[in-house]
């Protein structure tokens, strides 16, 4: 027994030790019915299964993509074999380090520092010049919606919401802050702050904020240019700001839903999408859209496709189409 | 003079009977030892006379135990002022981790006493009584276990006296010692018995024949029986005393 | 004689002796409280992961036999099947046991046994140092490298992965951040083996390996096996760091090593922040599972260890 | 002993020595995989700076150009402005975005003079360029009068944007950021986070330890008190967190506070730690040698001042390897902190404020949309030199302990 005790051992030892020494050994796969089989040559890009990968179901980005590709919700559903991300950065970190991955992430992404390749969709490239003309269709608003009048943890709180959103919708400093983070604005209305910030209501710029803190909450997407615009406003009024953004979802939740007074409550929320019907933004202080964003499909950055069409994403999606010969 | 009376003693350790039916004096200003095989209950019986038996889970007592006329397990009673009245030293010397000076001081300060005056002249009072000053008075600070083996004994011991009790228990108190230190301690106790009363455990013959006046024998948790030191020694009243002594069983 | 007693003051006798029953109650809370926290947990957790099954659910329940049955997790169509998750969770900590628990005995056995001693210091420093890194920084080692080892051995085997995000570099990160539990307690376990044992076995002509492996490991083992259930229950409650490679399957279960996987703690963690109603609600649910499987392990591997120690003795 | 029993005993050896080489190649491997990304970034700047950028403007009331000389140690690729006298870079911030750095400034130039206009205590205030800031816009009118903005938010490089600085009539204003991505907040927040989680849970603990040592009786309500502390230990630190938020908000909440917390944090950790120091202190009692404990009874002693005079004195030593135990458990925690802290990054932490750990810091790091492993790494060394630091304190008190108890 006790000898059986340590052969036991060795061969445990020596089936791990096989495991970790990246042996060429081909593993015992029993692969579950559901998974295709395993193709010959996947280095090549092109041939092979294609590795879906989807955001959560409460992400703004996956609501526009979703509605901008003709994937209805109620009669369609996403392939079982989609990989799940947590947010935009993890998005684009998976799909760059998968060359069979195809997946979608906001315009602002920076694509070559994540080993990613844009795609033109229905033969339009992804640039602000064509969503702004409207040429780009797979584009999403970045709404934002305050606490109610009122709610807010001090008078100044409130002034200073105000304010900035007065910055972020109507000052040239404010805009071309969102502008530099890649978020798609028209300047051509915009004014200097010092015009805008005299006709905020309640807003003195001779009062010391420096010890107000406005808490952003919802949407990941807009975390880039929403940073940009809270610290150009800092530039112009010191205060203290506190982004905690985990999706569109929260959004409202946190500033006027179920989580308003929880732990994570907020002073402004975000979506990347439009407020939904059941999210009455109508009870905030105020509500609107700050910018817009386009939805880019994207590939690794080795993978040789370039151009997309919506059908064929579309079936990609709904796990017609599975591999990259039958694009 | 009577210190201790016990009648009808019975002690328990959940179902071990360790103690049977003892009827036992202990008289002031001598020295009583307590003999017999290991696991006779002579140790646990010593333990009896400053309540030290409570710490144990599971151990029930009956019978009667006075001190100075007094139950001493009666509700009312304070364990905590009768052991600053029946001092105890230990079989493997236990001095605290702190200096020499506090070590003695600890039973007075425990009672309330901050007064520096009296703490200085208790200690060196009770290190001269002990028979330690001389060795100690320069190193009042260090810590105690530096001390060597026997040293520490009689540092438990000046401890013990530091609170003036009226019966000092010593537990096996030179099993853990040399020759040397163990002649020190008995000299030490001969002194010691003009002002208290002393109750000793010991293993070995010879040190009950040497120190004590009264001695007592245990077996299986029966007292067999108590007397003189000379008589018990000399012509014990029982045949298992005997043999034990003479070295027949045990 | 001079006796002391008349300096003692019965106020002072009194006050100790209230200080004392006063003390003795605040021990006696501290050891309350911190005892009821499990239970705090445990009642928040059930009472939280129960309600989605009961008919007063706002929305309906959720039927819980679909829940404890089903093969599907998908928060976009409100399907929650657990059982393939419970399946995937036991096989990346049990592929985790596999590669570190051999290791780490041997490891523990080279230690106290084997190395010289300055090798055997140096060792259980690196094994200390093992066990003090953070679990993030197992995470972002994770991200960056063993999901590069499992893409490239995948690419041997001809498969193709996602990314390198798969059971295997889930299997391969817990069995690393298990591995220094294990060892120390087998340490501990192997250095409390009797020397007369060793001298016994030595004695009777046994060889100094035959007696490490035979005499020292069998003696240990009830320490070694106290090390397994540590180590299981760590496998299985490891979190941020697997939720970083693991992929996130939404059915399975997944049996290719090169497959992405999908934990209970993946679950639980996965957009959590995100989310609410039933979807929020039913990880607490899969909190419950989680619960319930270290449970059931621990009393299956002590009752495995019994079974052993019998056939041994 | 026979040949085949030589093979075969050298073989079971050398399975021992191969499992340990791998325990070393994985600390290695771990080793290397952060040095090699982090160590460069380690320095003593990044513990006092803080993560985010100061974010200033400022403008000159009294701006006269001047003529200055390109300064000889510049190098090619720093772009000099002969009028204003400075020198510009391009370079990525911590979010690998483009920068427009400061790389030198010259003693005289005009820039140093600026006053602060952004609205606020600091408004007037005199406030000028430094080496190292990045600027972000720069708006200035040049020769034809037209109104110009360059900068980091223009997309303008170096370049550009000294090109057009020796272009200027009027200078407007500067929006420069001061140095970030340093960890000073989630430093402090560290060390609040200790202090409060162990001032919280080292009385419980501790008391929690000399109640099941010194007083429980050994029966059924002690066992059940003893397996639920074990269990404890075992739960998962992820259903700590949903616990912190849920059983332990509403406590904050009681204070005022209804947002994440240090405080919350240090709750919860105060729940985790529990197990940990009351085992740690358990052990450290029970070497105290009961007879210590006989002999201050005997000397009429209460129970109380036994303990608080003999025995604690004695396990002090096995309290503070707890106390060291529990700092190295905090420092490396995140699951249950990223749902009690929450995930951002506070520069100027307050107790009554959400802030991250160094750990969760590295964590909000990773899973931001440029996922930062220099950063990460570099803290990762910064954690794991603490640790080290810790764990070697650790095995010197210990050590100091079995000497203590060897003497006597």
């Amino acid at each position: 027994m006790k000898r059986k005790l340590s052969t036991l051992l060795v061969v445990l030892l020596v089936t791990a030790l096989m495991l970790v020494a990246c042996s060429t050994d081909t593993p015992a796969a029993e692969a579950p019915a559901e998974t295709p089989d395993p193709v010959e040559e996947p280095a090549e890009g092109l041939s092979g299964e294609i590795h879906v990968y989807t955001r959560d179901a409460t992400s703004g980005t996956r609501e526009a993509f979703e509605g901008g590709i003709g994937f209805d919700k109620d009669e369609e559903t996403l392939t079982a074999s989609a990989v799940e991300t947590s947010g935009n950065g993890d998005m684009a970190s998976k799909v760059g380090n998968d060359v069979n991955g195809i997946g979608y992430v906001s315009l602002t992404t920076d694509f070559a520092a994540n080993n990613l390749k844009p795609l033109n969709f229905e033969g339009v490239e992804p640039t602000i010049e064509n969503v702004l003309s409207d040429d780009y269709s797979l584009k999403r608003p970045f709404s934002y919606v305050t606490r109610a009048a009122g709610d807010f943890e001090s008078d100044e709180a409130e002034a200073l919401t105000r304010a900035f959103i007065a910055f972020i919708t109507e000052s040239e400093e404010g805009l071309s802050a969102v502008d530099g983070a890649g978020g798609i604005v028209d300047l051509s209305s915009a004014k200097p702050w010092s015009e805008v910030a005299e006709t905020v209501d309640g807003f003195d710029p001779a009062t010391d904020y420096s010890g107000i803190t406005l808490r952003t909450r919802g949407s990941t997407s807009v975390d880039k240019t929403l940073k940009a615009a809270l610290e150009a406003f800092q530039a112009e009024v010191a205060f203290e700001f506190n982004m905690d953004h985990t999706g569109s979802g929260d959004g409202f939740k946190r500033v006027l839903g179920e989580e308003k007074d929880g732990a994570n409550a907020g002073d402004i929320g975000f979506a990347s999408r439009k407020f939904g019907d059941n999210e009455t933004v109508s009870d905030g202080m105020l509500s609107g859209e700050y910018c817009q964003d386009a939805v880019v499909v994207v590939v690794e950055s080795s993978n040789p496709l370039s151009e997309i069409t919506q059908q064929q994403i579309h079936d990609i999606i709904v796990g017609q189409l599975t591999t990259w010969e039958e694009l | 003079m009577k210190t201790f009376e016990i009648k009808d003693l019975n002690l328990w350790y959940g179902d071990f009977h360790a103690l049977k039916d003892i009827d036992m004096d202990i008289r002031n200003n001598k020295v009583s030892a307590f003999i017999g095989p290991s696991g006779c209950g002579k140790s646990t019986f010593l333990r009896v006379l400053n309540r030290m038996n409570d710490l144990i889970d599971g151990t029930k007592i009956t019978g009667q135990v006075l001190f100075n006329g007094q139950e001493i397990y009666a509700p009312e009673s304070d364990v905590v002022t009768l052991r600053t009245k029946v001092g105890m030293v230990f079989q493997k010397p236990n001095p605290f981790p702190m200096s020499v000076y506090d070590n003695v001081a600890y039973g007075l300060r425990v009672q309330g006493i901050k007064n520096k005056a009296v703490l200085n002249d208790t200690v060196e009072d009770s290190l001269k009584k002990a028979a330690l000053w001389e060795e100690v008075k320069d190193r009042l600070s260090d810590n105690a276990l530096q001390l060597s083996g026997g040293q520490q004994q009689r540092l438990c011991i000046a401890r013990a006296i530091a609170l003036s009790p009226e019966v000092i228990l010593m537990d096996e108190p030179t099993s853990a010692l040399d020759p040397i230190a163990t002649g020190k301690i008995e000299e030490l106790m001969e002194s010691l018995k003009k002002d208290y009363t002393i109750a000793i455990v010991t293993l070995s013959m010879q040190q009950a024949a040497r120190i004590s006046d009264y001695t007592a024998f245990f077996l299986l948790g029966d007292l067999i029986e108590m007397g003189p030191t000379r008589e018990v020694f000399h012509k014990p009243n029982d045949k298992r005393t005997e043999d034990y002594i003479t070295g027949r069983f045990g | 004689m001079d006796s002391k007693h008349h300096l003692i003051s019965e106020a002072y006798q009194r006050r100790k002796k209230g200080w004392d029953k006063f003390f003795k109650g605040l021990f006696w809370l501290a050891g309350f409280i911190s005892a009821i926290f499990i239970i705090l947990i445990i009642v928040f957790i059930v009472r939280k992961g129960i309600g989605p099954f009961l008919p007063s659910y706002p929305g309906g329940a959720y039927p819980i036999g679909k829940f404890l049955t089903g093969f599907q997790w998908r928060q976009d169509s409100a399907i929650y099947g657990v059982a393939f998750i419970v399946i995937n969770t036991i096989i990346s900590a049990l592929g985790a046991l596999l590669i570190s628990f051999p290791i780490s005995v041997l490891t523990a056995l080279f230690i106290t046994k084997i190395a010289p001693r300055s090798l055997s210091r140096i060792m259980t420093t690196i094994v200390e140092l093992l066990a003090a890194i953070p679990s993030v920084v197992y995470g972002v080692f994770a991200a960056g490298v063993i999901v590069r080892w499992v893409d490239s051995l995948a690419a041997m085997a001809g498969f193709s992965t996602y990314g390198g995000n798969s059971l295997l570099a889930v299997s391969i990160l817990l069995a690393i951040m298990v591995f220094p539990t294990m060892t120390s307690l087998a340490i501990v376990a192997i250095n409390a083996v009797p020397r007369e044992l060793v001298e016994g076995s030595l004695a009777l002509g046994a060889t100094t390996t035959q007696t490490n492996f035979r005499v020292v490991l069998t003696s240990a083992k009830s320490g070694i096996f106290a090390g397994l259930i540590l180590g299981l229950g760590r496998a299985f409650g490891e979190a941020t760091a697997v939720s970083m490679v693991a992929g996130n399957s939404m059915i399975g279960p997944t049996f290719n090593p090169f497959n992405i996987t999908r934990t209970l703690t993946s679950t639980m963690l996965a957009g959590l922040k995100e989310t609410q109603g039933l979807d929020y609600d039913i990880r607490f649910s899969v909190g419950i599972i989680l619960m319930a499987v270290i449970l059931v392990t621990n009393l299956g591997i002590h009752f495995v260890k019994d079974r052993i120690g019998r056939s041994m003795s | 002993m026979t040949r085949k029993r030589r093979i075969y005993d050298g073989i079971l050896n050398a399975l021992t020595y191969l499992s340990s080489g791998i325990a070393v190649i994985i600390l290695v491997m771990v080793l290397q995989f952060v040095f090699v990304r982090g160590w460069s970034g380690v320095n003593f700047d990044l513990l006092s700076k803080p993560y985010w950028s100061g974010n200033n403007t400022i403008e000159f009331p009294q701006f006269k150009t001047g003529a200055f000389d390109r300064p000889d140690h510049l190098g090619d690729d720093i772009a000099f402005s002969e009028k204003l006298g400075i020198g510009l870079s391009d370079g990525l911030d911590a979010y690998k975005e483009h920068q427009v750095v400061v790389e030198y400034l010259d003693p005289e130039s005009p820039l140093h003079h600026g006053v602060v206009s952004t609205a606020g205590v600091d408004l007037g205030k005199e406030l000028g360029l430094s080496e190292g800031s990045n600027i972000v816009n720069l708006m200035l009118k040049d020769t034809d009068d037209k109104i110009v903005n360059v900068g980091a938010q223009r997309k303008s490089t170096a370049e550009e944007t000294v090109a057009a600085m020796d272009n200027i009539s009027e200078m407007r204003k500067i929006y420069f950021k001061t140095e970030g991505g340093g960890i000073n907040g989630s430093l402090k927040a560290t060390l609040y986070l200790i202090g409060l989680s162990l001032v919280i849970a080292l009385p419980i603990g501790i008391a929690a330890a000399i109640y099941l040592n010194e007083y429980a009786k050994a029966n059924r309500v002690t066992n059940a008190m003893r397996s639920s502390i074990e269990l404890l230990s075992g739960v998962p630190s992820i259903i700590f967190g949903l616990m912190g938020v849920s059983v332990l908000f509403p406590i904050t909440q009681l204070m005022g506070i209804h947002t994440v917390s240090i405080i919350l944090g240090a709750l919860t950790m105060a729940v985790v730690l529990l197990p940990l120091i009351i085992r740690q202190t358990e052990e450290s009692l029970k070497v105290v040698p009961i007879d210590l404990r006989y002999a201050s009874l005997s000397l009429g002693a209460t129970q109380t001042q036994t303990i608080f005079k003999v025995i604690l004195p004695s396990a002090l030593p096995g309290i503070l390897t707890a106390t060291l135990l529990s700092i190295s458990r905090i420092i490396g925690e995140s699951a249950a902190l990223i749902y009690t802290m929450g995930t951002f990054i506070a520069d100027r932490p307050r107790l009554d404020q959400g802030a991250t750990t160094l750990a969760v810091q590295i964590w909000s790091l990773m899973s931001g949309e440029q996922p930062n492993f220099e950063l990460s790494s570099t803290i990762s060394i910064i954690i794991l030199l603490i640790v080290l630091a810790l764990n070697v304190s650790v095995k010197l008190i210990s050590y100091r302990i079995n000497k203590k108890w060897s003497v006597s």
